[in-house]
């Protein structure tokens, strides 16, 4: 049976991708951020997980407005990474895990969450940057990745009690799958942060504390934040963080903390990261 | 365009892209993505205007591209994923589009500063009712 | 304020456009339909909604493959017919109401039912069919419309429940909507009917009838029928059915039964209507 | 190509579109769906398989597709609204279709007459189990 050994969360700064992609990342500006999340590689390396599910959001990179799903799920065997502007990073092709991917897909629909289904997908620094903080540079990534793409974009996302409710259902469905295969879930995204208008450059490092202190002890509490509130208090693209929220739903309600980690900034970015282990 | 009240209304210096502005910036936001296509890039570099005919701007839009007025596109329906794509397109980075968005004469280097000393702060900056601004 | 004044159930055969398409709906094979179907004529001349909300399947048309969303809203200004290999069907366009639809979108989203936003839609026969037996050949569509589909095509489409309770959500959101409008729902496709396999042409007349019987008068009974026994008694198409339960889910749990129409054969497909409105 | 046990399993002379029939089928469903455009009608019409090529299909696949065996293209993954865009482009009816896919030698005549008398009755099509057919 297949079987959740752990949660990640963190942001996807675009730059971190740039930064390992170029050898930066020992230069004084980017020093204490990867000798902060420098133990995501020692857990990974220890917990080796067959397949991580990546929950992240496109960045008008493979949709644009015609068509915006709210979840889309990536059933394909294979993830080009996609050319945002600079050529596509210089990171190994993502390879998928359709038999799991329709299992969820199937277990999630029928448990009520109105999935996209998606064939042909290419992946974004929103994917590709975490898995190259937690895997470094390998020449292939040492795991299956299944895309679970969330629109934060076009207003309005799905609220952050939503996303819970899925993580619990994404549980439900890895749990009914047959095969004996172990899988990690990322929550990508946040923390504060805003790009557009006279507020850019907003962070907000009190609410990000706060909210990671509830994120892994008291998570229920955080379900009752609205739109608005994450929009005021993190910044019009801090709302990324009802993605975190899926990858909680789907651990323990109590669950054991490896690892915690916050640094301003990374580029107009507040970073955030945590590992959870159902306890 | 109607728009029924939000909560985040009172949001100073924030641009919502809810469903009024996906409307008011569809084409323009759709120019913006075009430029994904290489060749779409080098048809836009040899004859700006020529380029913007093919998309039914309004006259307001077609200016603020032209002039890269990063502040007015939002104005006029832009989401800043798409019009950070003009910004790439022009070799900008994100924190020269966000002190010119800062719409206060904020130099990039400046806005480099700000962010290197904890960002901009939320006090002042939660409604448009605490701030000077209004 | 917004109001939801009648609902509609109708199957959305092609041919059904042809025969209207070409005169022929007073030929001996298709007069018992179209005088069946009459009443909805005389129904719409009297309620005129300024707007109607139709929710059918795209039959690989809009969408392929590569992009399968669960519940799909199309939020544009105007819908041309697709073609589906005959070149389009010689309608008028069909317009959209874009304030009304990115309100309902809004509305679902923030009340947890994951719709994929569509600016840039055509609409095949799911669509066009019941707007051509409910208003003839019209010069203009009297009406605006907001299409709503649902995948039906793909295993697994959404449960009935989960149909049901879009439909129910659905109404709260109409009825969130300031403007004064009147809206009607239109919940299309089956009846029973099998397009594939060894087992074309399957109709289950009996299960039809009583289907639309607890349709009408209790429809939560038919919410825990599961796709095994859609698939198998109404016909692997047949499954469209789960469509008619937005609609209904939309009405008020006790309605008043304006007409019932039940027929076989049209095409490969049993027949069915309904016009319901609030008590 | 793994699939896990579904109730629809037992179902007689029926080819549910899950998962497992997506992946099989895939390349032959978006095969049938490039015809939706004329120019592509046009290309298959003076090259069948040459058009064929640019589609990574197994050889049983385009034998089906070549052979027109209906049947055998929902055995290997088709989809009876993709397949059905080829019926189209051949000038075919759903009755057509239908009787070529009963597997019994019907005519189209004897599936027109069959829907008029009220369509195949579902007494021993529930089940495998009750089916002589098994
Ligand atoms: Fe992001
Ligand atoms: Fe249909």
């Amino acid at each position: 049976m297949a079987r959740l050994i752990g949660g990640i969360g963190t942001s996807h700064v675009p730059a971190i991708g740039a930064a390992i992609d170029r050898g930066k990342t020992q230069e004084p500006y980017w020093k204490p951020l990867f000798d902060g999340v420098r133990p995501v590689r020692d857990w990974i390396e220890q917990v080796r997980p067959d397949v991580c599910i990546v929950i992240y959001n496109d960045h008008a990179s493979r949709f644009d407005l015609s068509v915006i799903p709210t979840f889309a799920i990536g059933v394909g065997a294979e993830f080009a990474p996609h050319d945002e502007g600079y050529g596509p990073r210089p990171v190994p092709p993502v390879v998928g895990d359709p038999a799991l991917a329709w299992h969820l897909t199937e277990s999630l629909i029928l448990d009520g969450f109105d999935m996209t289904i998606v064939s042909d997908l290419t992946v974004d620094h929103g994917l590709t940057v975490p898995l190259s903080l937690v895997y470094g540079q390998p020449q292939a990534w040492p795991c299956r990745v299944i895309p679970l793409c969330v629109n934060v974009i076009q207003y309005p996302p799905p609220t952050g009690e939503r996303c819970y409710r899925l993580g619990q259902a994404l549980r439900r469905a890895i749990e009914s799958y047959a095969p004996d295969v172990t899988v990690a879930v990322f929550g990508t995204g946040g923390m504060s942060h805003q790009l557009q208008g006279e507020r850019a450059g907003l962070i907000n490092r009190e609410y990000d504390l706060r909210w990671l202190e509830g994120f892994v002890h008291a998570p229920e509490e955080l379900l009752k934040i609205g739109h608005a509130e994450y929009l005021r208090e993190t910044g019009s693209e801090g709302i990324e963080l009802v993605m975190w929220l899926i990858m909680r739903g789907a651990m323990d309600p109590k669950v054991r903390e490896i690892h915690r980690f916050y640094h301003v900034p990374v580029s107009n970015t507040a970073y955030g990261m945590v590992i959870l282990e159902n306890d | 365009m109607m728009n029924s009240p939000h909560e985040y209304d009172d949001i100073p210096g924030t641009y919502v892209f809810d469903g009024s502005h996906n409307r008011l910036g569809y084409h323009l936001n759709m120019f913006c993505k075009s430029l994904d296509v290489a060749a779409n890039r080098d048809a836009f570099r040899s004859g700006e205007a020529a380029y913007l005919d093919h998309y039914p701007l309004t006259p307001e839009q077609r200016r603020a591209i032209l002039e890269r007025q990063w502040l007015e596109m939002l104005r006029l329906g832009g989401n800043i994923y798409y019009t950070f794509k003009l910004a790439i397109f022009d070799g900008l980075t994100m924190q020269h589009a966000g002190a010119a968005m800062s719409g206060n004469g904020m130099t990039t280097e400046e806005f480099q500063q700000m962010m290197l000393a904890g960002g901009r702060s939320i006090t002042g900056n939660r409604s448009r009712r605490e701030t000077p601004r209004g």
